[in-house]
């Protein structure tokens, strides 16, 4: 399995996300998101150290395990099974996508890799991850959906960690990974808190601050 | 000296979560305030040596930040306890929609706090754009459930947009990171790890398109964090639902601290021969920023809002400042200090107002001037200080970032930047006069003028110093702005 | 240099042991007006020795802010200022400790006598410093000082209002300073006025500077139509306050001008004709303002405005004087204008003071409900009757003094001067003189209206004098404008002196202003003669009394007087469509009419006119933005994407 | 400068011969209407019949009241000393003197208005409401008028002035000097209360300016009052006639004699226009005013050419 076979998956789960409107459906391809990129420094450099093994354990455990389990509970919290009706269709979710897909590309020719690359779809993918996953917080109301949004960004952007940067150090990378997980943690925390509130989890109930 | 600057702090809030009775855990919250204080007074004195291979290091910005940090701290510190003892009580009623809510646990509260102060001391000491990443993300993780104390629907909104947004940012302020360290890749190896030495070192030989940006990436990113117009929008929220001490470490050092990151990442792109570039960029989000405060500060009916939104304002100047560069750095080095430590007061004494009136409406509030003589004289001396009127510390800096952009010929500049001032101040005098004057009317409960102790002391102490930084300013803090200044035109 | 710091400490110490004395009235005031007496005293030693001649060191201490530096200095020019400011505030003062005394029960003492000190310190350090920094701060702190004493009575709506206009006012006009100050600092290469002095400003510089120093000191000192706080701050204020604000406040705006124009060097003809223009329109307009007003200390006010519009006339002369260079010009518009500064400064203080005590004796300042008062206070009414007479220009007083040397002056060059320079000299010459004869009726007006006739509400018929602490500082101010106006000459040698005016234009003034004295001398000698002839006349004859007669009429009532609305009317009817003024009429009606009242109102019309409008522009405009706020999270999130992307595509592309 | 006897002159005449004036008016109308008329000395004879009888005074009237005439008779003294005759300077000549003419009438007036207001009554009131206003538009006229007299001449005294003014200068500037005279006509009528602007003898209050605010005076203080008016007339009438017979024959005496006649021509004109037109409408004479300042202009634009 390529390293660019692993991007391009990637990207697919993006377009996935993008059309399926069921909120657990959504989270079982974020998580399989989560674990398709855990494999990808491994992937990338197979005799890489020691830490860089137990950074991909500890993301695919927490993206693939941890993270769906948190959100299921959510969703049993809250009892929603899907996004009704977004802010922007599915149809026309995909096309923007698409568009997206095109700028992230567009993006990566504007910036050509300087260093060491492990593939050159590293740049657009993660992009399109983080377009993708600006795209579905911007787009979605269900709160589950933002916080599956967020995910995908970190996946971008982890994406590009992952991709570009071999030496990072442990330290850096750890503290993300914590940083990340306390994010979501926190997250799933508040929409407890949400649909106990408000005995569902649309956010549009969260407007009534505003000027 | 720097592992204790962010260990105490770290282990006293751990400690918090788990002290049972509240006297001591208030006095644990009061003692470490304390030591961090002094501990930062000795950092001023004598400069710690880097530890932990030059990752942690107090540089003069670091310095200057963590001395805004731990003074405000100090003052919120002994705020809160006396803000704890009036919340005693668990359920209480909103007075908006006057439904019952509980807040927080209060060791939930204390241990938050100090594990804000440890990680917005980490911002200002980390020397690695990873690290300073992990800090400033940390910080609003601390802060979400502070915004969160008060238990009902609203606060709860706020936290989550407060929180949604800032990871956002965040997450882009993260990329910008990997952006730098891919820029930086053909320096070669020992540019790689992201310190801000070996970076502002090499900068010369980044590869110019992936460091613009890795700057644009974490200007949004840390922008967001910080309020910069059109990221600021969690702002206000935030600070008009979350207790009044917490505003004030939001507005006072959080914005701050993303401030700094930005100054960090201006440094490189500065050294690297891209200030042109930045400048631009920072002087046209600051004027954006002040636009858009004018714009929600004008008629403004929330006064907590009000304030907030005077922070973006502010953000905007302190962009401006840098932006502009020459002496307007300079000016904007101290004008983060005049800002932090009035906005800091304001929200305090913002806090007493809403205790006593319980209302956030302007429209609402008459005669503080008699009810709480104290809180009614701060109040207007803080907006005539925020408003840059001598003789308060806010005028010299405002009127020095003015004299650097008349002095570069920036006449469009200067005119927009006195222009959105002139309009701030006749948006923030309206209310605030009307809050102030006039026979008292709708204060529940009037104490005669007498005002609890711990409200209004440090208020006042906040107060002594802006006053005394507009009519002195100490030799050691000029040597001080002045280096944070150089290292941010030359970019060391 | 001493002296003055000594003054300075003074004022500030006393005002701050008035603020901590505040829970016990007497002290408070004590402090208050000791201090502020005291100061002043000291600080008037070497005033009078610099306008006598004598030098003072300039004093420069090191000041630890970026371009700052405690530079203060006493010339000709400061001196001349300090000198109204000193008296004024020592005898509002001494009048302000009996006329707050009332209000001790229902607020402390305290802030306003710190605030006071505060504001006559600020004021003298004003035209004292030397560096750009220290004099904003003074200007500001004078601004802010003056503010929280305007809204000494803040309970009223009335005063809040004015306050938040004069705050709002003086913030605006300061911006200009402030862009003033630093773009002649960074010609300079420092803020020091000395370094100013010494910069070459290229003319179109040297242009925008002084359009910048008109707008920001006309602010302050009111010109037409920058004048729109004056009005309202001027009444709200407590009575000893307007007086200092009115009597030399705003003449710190006269003094930041003429500094400018000493630092500008030579001026261009057409500043000279803007400060006419804007003498006449401030005059003129001012006084029939003035004329409009029911309230009595509202047409003090706008007769501060009329005033400063005829200080605005010399200067301007001046400046053609200048430009033209002609020594005699300069001498007389300056010099003028420099006098008239004193002149305003004693009898607008005593005038205010006089309808302080008004306010006080009888608890209205409406002159339609006043009347009759001269025989319940006798002795403030004649006070007052003095610095009316003074305010009109009329010899032997000293408002002639000074109008004279602007006439004077504008004569000579509508005489001598080819027909481009004399027109504006007979712009000033017909304007003046419209100002006087108004100013005559505004005077005549505010004095038979408040102080003769019959008392025309029972608040008027139960007037009482008030204490000496208020009359005895009316009477020296009184004595004051006599004596200025007796010792013409002198005081003319004294500012052309101080000033270095040549002799030869010291002697132009000279000779006709000792003629003047002579000629009121000998008015003064005649009316005493007359006196003494009448008295013989009448002595040994009946001297009857009776009631006035009314044409016939049997029983007059004192509401059958004219009222000072009626007074006016001729005149405020001409001007309509200029004033605004807004009235209700209840006309009579039925055959056995019950009620009927008239009741009028003029409203500043460049504050109803240009100001409201503009902010109720403002606000409309801002508020069409507020949907940027909308709340739902998504809006926000997509401005961060849209910034971003926005950002990427430009800077990469 | 010393003060020459002989200054001493143009004052005396003044005293002596004002009330003249008056007469000769009064005899012109009353010629016009028909009649004999009074005698021309009756103006005196009023005044000495005043100067002899008591006096009541309102109780709602102040010293002000008291004040009024005496102020006003002292001012209208000293402007006498100001005005120069027939080519003979005035005791108190000095550059500018002409404003402290202008000012002295102007306190003559202040303390008239004082005076009719304390009596309270409605009538004194609407007296002084108009008499105010009027002056403040005489004023103006006035000065221009004198400004464009002395534009030519160059100097800046009265008497200088109209010593300075030749015959030959009417030959030339004709026009501009008809303005300035008729301009000077204007401010002379209405300051001295003639008809068209005011009507000295009407009987009805509420038509009247000047009378009216005198109205409760009486005794000396009315003489004081009497002989003030006819001094202004006087005065001003003195200036008048010293621009339109601006005669240097070699004689002093003879420029006297002509400028008395001048005085009494003018007394004459005066009650021919008295008899011949008609009080204008108050609202009118506003207007009359400022046309007076506007011939003044087109005078000052002619000599500036």
């Amino acid at each position: 399995m390529s390293v660019d076979s692993i991007l391009i998956l990637v990207a697919l789960t993006n377009l996935m996300l993008l059309a399926y409107s069921r909120l657990g459906a959504s989270i079982r391809v974020t998580a399989a998101q989560g674990i398709l990129l855990g494999l990808l420094p491994l992937v990338a450099s197979p005799h890489a150290g020691w830490h860089a093994a137990l950074i991909a354990v500890g993301s695919m455990a927490l993206k693939g395990v941890v993270f769906p389990r948190l959100m299921f509970r959510a969703l049993r919290e809250a009892k929603v099974q899907r996004e009704i009706e977004p802010f922007v269709g599915y149809n026309v979710s995909l096309l923007i996508g698409v568009a997206a897909l095109a700028v992230s590309i567009w993006i990566g020719q504007q910036l050509p890799v300087p260093g060491a690359t492990i593939s050159s779809l590293v740049v657009p993918v993660a992009m399109f991850s983080i377009l993708v996953g600006l795209f579905l917080i911007i787009s979605r109301k269900k709160a589950v959906n933002q916080v599956l949004g967020f995910l995908v960004l970190e996946n971008g952007v982890y994406t590009f960690g992952v991709g570009l940067i071999q030496h990072t150090s442990l330290l850096v990378e750890l503290g993300v990974l914590l940083d990340v997980f306390v994010a979501v943690f926190v997250m799933g925390i508040i929409i407890f808190h949400i649909s106990r509130e408000f005995d569902h989890i649309d956010t549009d109930a969260l407007s009534s601050l505003k000027d | 000296m720097i592992f204790a600057l962010v260990l105490i702090p770290t282990l006293a809030g751990l400690a918090a979560f788990l002290i049972r009775p509240d006297g001591p855990r208030r006095g644990l919250l009061m003692t470490t305030a304390v030591v961090q204080a002094a501990l930062t007074v000795a950092a001023w004195i004598v400069r710690p040596a880097p530890v932990f291979g030059g990752w942690l290091a107090l540089d003069a910005l670091g310095l200057l930040f963590l001395g805004i940090i731990s003074t405000l701290f100090l003052a919120a510190a002994f705020y809160a306890v006396g803000y704890l003892r009036h919340e005693e009580h668990q359920v209480e009623r909103d007075f908006e929609e006057g439904f019952l809510f509980a807040n927080a646990p209060e060791a939930v509260f204390t241990g938050c706090m100090l594990l804000f102060l440890a990680s917005m001391t980490l911002v200002t000491v980390s020397q690695h754009f990873g690290l300073l990443w992990v800090a400033v993300e940390a910080t609003t993780l601390a802060s979400a459930s502070l915004i969160y104390f008060h238990r009902h629907h609203r606060s709860l909104e706020a936290a989550w947009k407060y929180l949604l947004i800032c990871s956002v940012g965040i997450a882009l302020a993260l990329l910008g990171t990997f952006f730098l360290a891919v820029s930086s890749a053909p320096a070669g190896e020992e540019a790689m790890p992201l310190l801000l030495g070996d970076l502002v070192r090499h900068a010369r030989e980044f590869h110019a398109p992936w460091l613009k940006a890795a700057f644009l990436l974490l200007l949004v990113g840390y922008g967001t964090k910080m309020g910069l117009a059109p990221m600021h929008t969690w702002l206000p929220d935030a600070h008009s639902e979350s207790p009044s001490v917490v505003s004030a470490l939001l507005s006072g050092a959080v914005l701050n601290c993303a401030f700094l990151g930005i100054l960090r990442a201006f440094q490189v792109c500065a050294a690297a021969g891209l200030a042109e570039f930045a400048q631009e960029l920072l002087v046209g989000f600051g004027l954006f920023s002040m636009a858009v405060a004018a714009v929600f500060i004008f008629g403004q009916n929330d006064y907590k809002r009000m304030l907030a939104y005077s922070s973006v304002e502010h953000m905007g100047i302190l962009a401006l400042g840098v932006g502009l560069g020459g002496v307007a750095t300079f000016g904007a080095m101290f004008h983060a200090i005049n800002h932090s430590l009035t906005k800091a007061m304001l929200f305090l004494v913002a806090g007493n107002i809403l205790a006593a009136y319980r209302t956030k409406i302007s429209a609402n509030v008459r005669g503080v001037a008699r009810v709480l003589p104290v809180s009614g004289a701060l109040w207007i001396a803080g907006f005539l200080a925020i408003t840059g009127s001598p003789p308060f510390g806010a005028f010299l800096s405002e009127f020095t970032i003015l004299r650097g952009a008349l002095e570069q010929h920036r006449a469009t500049v200067a005119v927009a930047y006195l222009a959105l001032l002139a309009v701030i101040f006749i948006g923030m005098a309206t209310p605030v006069l009307r809050m102030a004057q006039g026979e008292a009317v709708n204060a529940p409960q009037d104490r005669g003028g007498r005002e609890a102790r711990l409200s209004v002391v440090p208020a006042m102490a906040l107060g002594a110093v802006v006053l005394l930084l507009g009519l002195w300013i100490p030799q050691g803090l000029t040597n001080v702005l002045q280096e944070a200044a150089r290292a941010l035109s030359k970019g060391f | 240099m001493f002296p003055v710091l000594f003054g300075l400490g003074i004022w500030m110490l006393s005002g701050l042991a008035a603020l901590f004395a505040r829970r016990s009235p007497r002290t408070a005031t004590a402090c208050g007006v000791g201090g502020a007496v005291a100061g002043s005293i000291v600080a008037l030693v070497p005033v009078l020795g610099v306008l006598a001649g004598g030098h003072v060191e300039p004093l420069r201490w090191p000041w630890a802010v970026p371009c700052g530096e405690f530079h203060i200095a006493l010339d000709a020019l400061s001196a001349w200022f300090l000198l109204p400011i000193l008296i004024l505030s020592a005898a509002a003062a001494v009048y302000g400790g009996e006329y707050l005394w009332p209000y001790r029960e229902r607020k402390s003492l305290g802030p306003p006598w710190f605030f006071y000190n505060v504001l006559v310190a600020s004021m003298a350090l004003v035209v004292l410093v030397r560096n750009g920094v220290l004099f904003l701060v003074a200007w500001e702190v004078m601004a802010l000082s003056s503010f929280f004493l305007v809204t000494f009575e803040d309970e009223k709506e009335s005063v809040r209002e004015a306050g938040w206009t004069y705050l709002v006012a003086t913030h605006l006009g300061t911006a200009f300073l402030l862009a003033m100050f630093v773009l002649m600092g960074r010609e300079a290469g420092s803020l020091d006025f000395d370094a100013f002095g010494a910069a070459a400003f290229a003319p179109a510089l040297a242009n925008l500077l002084f359009v910048l120093a008109v707008v920001g000191f006309g602010t302050k000192a009111g010109f037409m139509p920058l004048h729109v706080w004056l009005p309202e701050a001027h009444p709200a204020a407590p009575s000893h306050v307007s007086a200092i604000m009115s009597g030399v406040m705003i003449k710190t705006g006269i003094y930041g001008l003429i500094r400018t124009l000493m630092i500008l060097g030579t001026p261009p003809l057409w500043w000279g004709w803007l400060l006419i223009g804007i003498g006449l329109t401030s005059g003129i307009v001012g006084v029939l303002f003035a004329l409009a007003q029911r309230d009595l200390k509202r047409t003090l006010a706008y007769s501060s405005v009329e005033n400063i519009g005829i200080i605005a006339l010399g200067l301007g002369l001046g400046t053609l004087g200048a430009s033209m260079h002609s020594g005699a010009l300069t001498a007389l518009g300056f010099g003028g204008a420099l006098l008239h500064v004193l002149n305003h400064a004693l009898f607008k203080g005593l005038l205010f003071l006089g309808a302080g005590a008004v306010a006080h004796g009888t608890g209205s300042r409406d002159m339609d409900r006043l009347g009759g008062l001269l025989k319940r206070m006798p002795l403030a009414g004649a006070a007052f009757l003095v610095g009316a007479a003074a305010i009109s220009g009329l010899p032997p007083f000293n408002g002639f003094v000074s109008e004279f040397l602007i006439y004077f002056g504008a004569f000579k060059g509508a005489v001598s001067l080819p027909a481009s320079g004399a027109v504006p000299m007979l712009a000033v010459i017909a304007g003046l003189a419209l100002i006087g004869g108004l100013a005559a009726a505004c005077f005549t007006r505010a004095f038979g209206m408040v102080f003769l006739g019959e008392p025309r509400s029972d608040e008027a018929r139960h007037a009482h004098e008030p204490g000496l602490a208020m009359r005895l500082p009316m009477w020296i101010l009184a004595g004051g404008c006599v004596l200025v106006g007796m010792g013409a000459p002198l005081v003319w040698g004294v500012v052309t002196r101080a000033f270095g005016v040549a002799e030869e234009y010291r002697a132009l003034a000279a000779e006709p202003l000792s003629w003047i004295v002579i000629g009121s001398a000998l008015f003064l000698a005649l009316v005493g003669a007359l006196v003494v002839l009448r008295r013989e006349l009448l002595s040994g004859r009946v001297v009857g009394q009776s009631a006035t007669w009314g044409c016939g009429y049997a029983r007059p009532t004192a509401r059958i007087q004219y009222t000072a609305t009626s007074f006016s009317q001729p005149i405020t009817s001409q001007f309509e469509s200029l004033l605004g003024t807004c009235a209700s009429v209840t006309p009579p009606d039925g055959y056995f009419p019950r009620h009927s009242a008239v009741a009028s109102e003029t409203l500043d019309a460049c504050a109803e006119k240009i100001y409201r409008p503009a902010f109720t522009l403002l606000d409309r405009a801002l508020s069409r933005l507020r949907w940027l706020q909308h709340g739902t999270v998504q809006l926000y999130v997509l401005y961060i994407a849209l910034t971003l992307l926005a950002l990427l595509v430009w800077k990469l592309g | 400068m010393t003060m020459q006897p002989a200054t001493l002159i143009p004052p005396l005449l003044a005293l002596a011969l004002a009330p003249l004036l008056l007469g000769v008016i009064n005899r012109t109308k009353a010629v016009f209407a028909g009649r004999r008329g009074q005698p021309l000395l009756q103006t005196y004879f009023d005044i000495w019949k005043l100067l002899h009888r008591g006096a009541v005074y309102s109780r709602t009237t102040t010293w002000v009241f008291r004040a009024g005439p005496v102020v006003g008779l002292a001012c209208a003294l000293v402007a006498t000393a100001l005005v120069p005759l027939g080519g003979v300077a005035a005791p108190l000549w000095f550059p500018g003197d002409l404003f402290l003419l202008v000012y002295l009438l102007a306190v003559m007036r202040f303390f008239t208005v004082l005076a009719a207001l304390d009596t309270g009554s409605s009538f004194e009131g609407m007296g002084a409401s108009r008499e105010v206003w009027f002056s403040a538009l005489a004023e103006p006229a006035l000065l221009l008028a004198l400004v464009a007299v002395a534009r030519p001449t160059g100097s800046v005294s009265l008497s200088q002035i109209l010593a300075g003014l030749t015959a030959d200068q009417w030959v030339h500037a004709g026009i501009g000097f008809a303005l300035v005279v008729g301009a000077l006509i204007i401010v002379l009528l209405a300051e001295n209360a003639r008809i068209p602007v005011d009507d000295p003898n009407t009987h009805l209050e509420l038509t009247m300016i000047h009378e009216v605010m005198v109205l409760d005076h009486s005794g000396p203080d009315f003489a004081f009052i009497l002989y003030g008016a006819a001094l202004k007339l006087w005065v001003l009438g003195a200036v008048l006639v010293g621009v339109m017979l601006p005669v240097h024959t070699g004689s002093a005496w003879l420029d006297m004699l002509v400028a008395l006649a001048g005085m009494l021509g003018l007394a004459v004109i005066v009650g021919i226009v008295e008899s011949s037109m008609a009080r204008l409408r108050l609202l009118r004479v506003p207007q009359l005013l400022v046309s007076a300042s506007a011939l003044a202009v087109l005078a000052l634009i002619l000599a500036m050419r």
